[in-house]
């Protein structure tokens, strides 16, 4: 299987839509003539022209609220938000009418729109500009959220997210567009809602999604080398929830640890742990411990920032507490 | 500049002068001029011209059976009433094609009605049945029939604008000549998303009519109190180069004429129009809403006495459109229609428990 | 001690600030001239003046936005929503900047605002017009949020939030609008972050804030019934989170039920139930049940509707899969 | 109506035509006007328009200097640079008085500069130090120093504009004199908060003074691309009733006499002005962005031949008002400040990891 960054797969599933689906075309700020702000659409407007390809004025409410009435008119939007951090802006147009839409109408329209954007901290971008708001997004009846930590899961997802009559918010970790992994040359896709288990073990669960994936990975590696086999699940996506992977993989080893590179205060793993302790209870050896970045806002500085975020020690050291090693 | 070969629609010279302030002119005509030919409209006919009448009926019996079982409990949730604007969602929604889309805000079952959407149907939906346009899921404040393109009854003031935008941003990209109008309150204005998609729809040039109701209050502000230029709007459009065209809102006809020059316009140049019909609602925001403590009694009595239902049916016995046996019997119709659009909702299922679960995903 | 409304108590308190500090105003929409939607300021603007109580244009990132920058220039802006669902439209000036300034002046500015707003479903508003928005704002580090269940609370709480030097999300079930309770006559505050037991007991803990504090009331009477002694906590506020008087309840009875009248998918108790697993596990005898409205957007029917919303059944229901009555 | 008592600031006459278009007239004279009496400026002296100069060449230097600490990774996250600008900021911000207010968005190193704002902490805040003026905390996109009235360094776009309104309103309520400005660029009018604001400003008639820099892009995006009149802005602020004044950004004395008269008219009036200064950024949008793709070289070197560091000097030597030693003089020193400023940041401590739990809550 040939290797390609997580950017290229993202670019490729993009240009496939555009390619295999007149209804699909893509908008955003600076995504046609600049290229996009990470580069995703590099070359698109040249190659499928502005029709396709639309710059947008910098109004996150009027594009993504006009990507909602375009999906309910017929066509496949994907809407590119230029980091997640801005969706607040548009989070009315997200949350009450792309959501909601379908079921205030009882059922006469649907959305079939995709909205992406890059999240995460990590680069000092400061308070504003470094959160992880699709934790919330995922909350919401009505949309979908796919956050994939790898290129061919990457690549997966979106074809699904593309074809799928339902609004999804596409997070993409901004750490993750350099790195690099296999994509099978053949078509497939991953369906939402299905955890995979990137690592099998028998002693402790380790799950996260996106970039916490790597980190669970890098701390499963350093728990082995102390004789703990660790289960890492990579949920994939945040919305739905794959539960059956991850209560079976807890029901077996007894013991979970769960990240978010989210703020740990309210992030993804809230909803999940509640859920998990209430249907795993009779089987678990200790308490579900949670790891996340520290509960305060975005600091510029580096070293401040990188002792917010969670690393490998401290999913190590939070599974010190239920597993003595 | 493109814009500059573009014609004017106030160039179209059909759109009578404007009707402003906040108050009628005691000069107004109401709609009959004089100056006209023997017919009340070149452009349309008789039975259009009583059509457009009986529908205007509907509304207000439509809306008064409403406020009726909101009493009584079958309806509730917030009731917006559109008693007193009728002339206004008759006289613009009547000059579209079936083709074309309307979006709307909370107050919209008179533009439902005048889209000629059931009101079998819409009762329901106000009736939270199951045979409701939503199945009783989305209530007065979200009336939806797609097959009739009309895209909703939406409830956050100014959501709406982008939605359709959207729509419109569709009918350009399929390269149709569909035209989507969009209602929205003189309140709406003060949203950013009113901004936000003015600038979007003109520097896409997109086919949408942006059809103001200007009732000169949201809620109880008086537009003068959230608005420097309080009610005049004819330079609000100066940062999107979009034409303006104000019209007097208890006018049906200067509506409906005003209306489809913008229509005909849109759907032959693609670009988009701003209209302002000036008009009044003579009940409160909301059922909750008496109407009184911020607005003068004598201001309501003023435009009352503008009344379209009163005006209108003069107009259409002075050049001998109608009589008013025909108007008994018209009105008598429409009872029937509201009796019988009550009567199914009341003997309509409420929705099975099972189905607050069905419609969250396609 | 007198008897009074929530809507009376926070009247009151909202007074009391007016005509105690010069630098206290209130502003939202249409709460002068049209007395406030839901009359908590009726006649506050014949009798303070249209400089201390102003009417808004619809424009609540501006209004909100203004708060904080008046907050920020030494004043102490009173901001009412007039529904939490309708926060949306300004979540970028809330979560973004009023929560956000301080830190990121590194300590120069301080926000003293309260934003009060209406919360809650059961009145058939329909899916925008139902939602708790608090649940989501009481994760931002950089403010707090108030949540009363009670008149009293309401006025010792509200009288915190003004003279705080921080934002507050003051969230005001709109159901407990006309309920009535005692407040004492003697000046009192009540701090942010202090639950209150509401009900002793021995066998099981039940914790909500808000109206929901009314459905566990239910609750615990029916299960007193049945012999099984519960104590109600009422958190009173969800941002601060008093976990020392959950966790010592906890550890008392062994065993919790946890109620969001918000949605369970997402709720502030998805938060807590994870950290109170985390810190009291040893002492836990079953899961701790976490109840809250079903995971649909919010249906006009009203059979639906309250079909949706959790019930004091509900809440025996959870109880009674952790203990046995 | 009041606003028509209301003196006209584009009646004071002071201010020029206005420069538009979006590239320099040939005939541009960068702000030498030979028809002007013997001395550059009737209302500033020469020790000032020399101080202006410092605070320009201060600014350039300090930018250039932020680029290559980024390149040594030292500076991190965002850096959005001022060079070409300077003539704006100098010539607004240095018409305001110790108590006025400022707002601005995250290009904010030039407009903190202009306040006099000390160097070392601004660099130190470049640099992530706990003696930043935000101690590390907000880095290049949010300087702010409260005790200079600097109130930030905001990095989403729009939203420093209602933060102003408010401090506006707290002066509207405490009755004082002072005038807030606010700073945004061409692509901030197309946020909703933009519109919000404006109408939020004209209807409370707030005393703030909306300072936009036009440098004809959002980040890749000429304004003609997002906003349908493109550069043109004088019908902007037709909605809102707020005189418009446009200005040449790259002529320093232009834009601080228009904005002393700007200045003068809110502080008299206490009604908003909305300001527009045509400008250019030479550099890309943020250090990431070669800032090539999407504008032509040319354009560049047009924008470029108006640099107002190689302009401003000449007026004040044909002036008489500096010699070519000034500037050496100056030049040097300006060099001593900011290598003062890199080794203060550079000798200073990081925050301690304690640190990021302060300032949270007051
Ligand atoms: C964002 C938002 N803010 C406030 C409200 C509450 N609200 C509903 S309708 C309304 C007044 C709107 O007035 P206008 O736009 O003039 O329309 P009208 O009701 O007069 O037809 C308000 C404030 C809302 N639904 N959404
Ligand atoms: C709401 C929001 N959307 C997008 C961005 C990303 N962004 C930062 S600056 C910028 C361009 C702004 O251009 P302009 O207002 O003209 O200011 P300039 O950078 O030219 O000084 C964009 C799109 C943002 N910070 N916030
Ligand atoms: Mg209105
Ligand atoms: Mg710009």
């Amino acid at each position: 299987m040939p290797e390609i960054t997580f950017r290229e797969a993202i670019t490729q599933g993009l240009a496939e839509a555009i390619e295999s689906d007149d209804s699909v075309f893509i908008m955003g700020e600076d995504i046609g003539e600049y290229g996009g702000a990470y580069s995703i659409t590099k070359g698109f407007i040249e190659k499928y022209g502005d029709k396709r390809i639309k710059d947008t004025p910098i109004s996150e409410a009027a594009f993504v609220g006009a990507g909602i009435g375009a999906a309910s008119a017929g066509l496949r939007p994907i809407v590119e938000l230029m980091s997640i951090s801005f969706s607040l802006v548009a989070f009315d147009q997200i949350v009450n009418m792309a959501a909601n839409i379908r079921y205030m109408s009882g059922g006469q329209i649907k959305v079939p729109m995709v909205i992406r954007a890059p999240t995460g901290a990590g680069v000092q971008l400061g308070a504003t500009h470094s959160q992880s708001f699709e934790t919330w997004l995922s909350e919401v009846p009505g949309m979908y959220c796919a956050c994939p930590s790898n290129p061919g899961d990457a690549l997966g997802l979106l074809r699904t997210a593309i074809k799928s009559d339902n609004p999804v918010i596409f997070a993409e970790h901004a750490h993750l567009y350099g790195s690099r992994g296999e994509v099978p040359e053949t078509y497939y896709e991953i369906p939402l809602g299905e955890a995979r288990v990137e690592r099998a073990g028998d002693d402790l669960t380790l799950v996260s999604y996106g970039y916490g994936v790597h980190i669970l990975r890098e701390a499963a590696e350093a728990m082995s080398e102390r004789g703990i086999d660790c289960e890492v699940i990579d949920l994939r996506s945040i919305s739905p929830v794959d539960y059956a992977t991850v209560v079976a993989s807890v029901q077996k080893t007894g013991r979970a640890v769960m990240l978010d590179t989210a703020r740990r205060n309210g992030g993804a793993m809230a909803e999940i742990v509640s859920e998990v302790q209430e249907r795993a209870m009779d089987w678990l050896d200790g308490p579900i411990m949670r790891v996340g970045s520290k509960d305060v806002p975005w600091p510029y500085n580096r070293g401040l920032e990188q002792d917010i975020l969670p690393t490998a020690a401290d999913v190590v050291a939070a599974a010190q507490k239920v597993i003595k090693f | 500049m493109e814009q500059a070969e573009k014609p004017r629609i106030s160039a179209t010279g059909i759109v009578r002068p404007a009707f402003t302030g906040s108050a009628p002119q005691a000069s107004s005509n109401n709609g009959f001029d004089p100056t006209r030919s023997q017919s009340l409209s070149e452009s349309i006919d008789n039975s259009e011209l009583l059509r457009m009448y009986r529908l205007m009926l509907l509304i207000r019996r439509f809306e008064e059976t409403c406020g009726q079982h909101y009493s009584l409990g079958h309806v509730r949730g917030f009731l917006h009433l559109y008693v007193g604007q009728e002339a206004t969602g008759i006289g613009a929604i009547t000059a579209l094609e079936p083709r074309d889309y309307i979006v709307t805000h909370y107050r919209d079952h008179g533009h439902a009605i005048a889209r000629g959407i059931d009101t079998n149907r819409i009762m329901a939906e106000m009736f939270g049945k199951r045979t409701g346009l939503s199945k009783g899921k989305g209530g007065s404040m979200h009336i939806f029939d797609v097959a009739k393109r009309f895209m909703g009854g939406h409830a956050i003031v100014g959501a709406q604008l982008p939605l359709a935008a959207g729509i419109a941003l569709a009918q350009q990209y399929m390269n149709t000549d569909v035209v989507t109008m969009v209602f929205f309150g003189d309140g709406a204005t003060n949203q950013g998303t009113f901004h936000e998609t003015l600038n979007l729809a003109s520097v896409w040039q997109l086919p949408v009519i942006f059809f103001m109701e200007n009732n000169l209050y949201g809620m109880g502000s008086a537009v003068g109190r959230v608005r420097h230029r309080g009610s005049d709007f004819s330079d609000a459009m100066g940062a999107y180069d979009i034409d303006v065209v104000s019209v007097d809102g208890m006018d049906v006809l200067a509506v409906r004429e005003a209306t489809q020059a913008a229509i005909d316009n849109v759907r032959a140049h693609g670009s988009p129009i701003f209209i302002e019909a000036k008009t009044f609602r003579f009940v409160g925001h909301s059922f909750a809403d008496p109407g009184d403590q911020y607005r003068e009694r004598s201001e309501v009595d003023l435009w009352r006495r503008r009344d379209p239902l009163s005006t209108y049916p003069k107009q259409l016995i002075e050049y001998g459109i109608a009589t008013e046996s025909d108007f008994e019997k018209l009105s008598a119709s429409v009872d029937d229609e509201i009796a019988a659009a009550v009567e199914f909702a009341i003997n309509s299922p409420d929705p099975d428990l099972s189905e607050a679960f069905d419609d969250i995903y396609a």
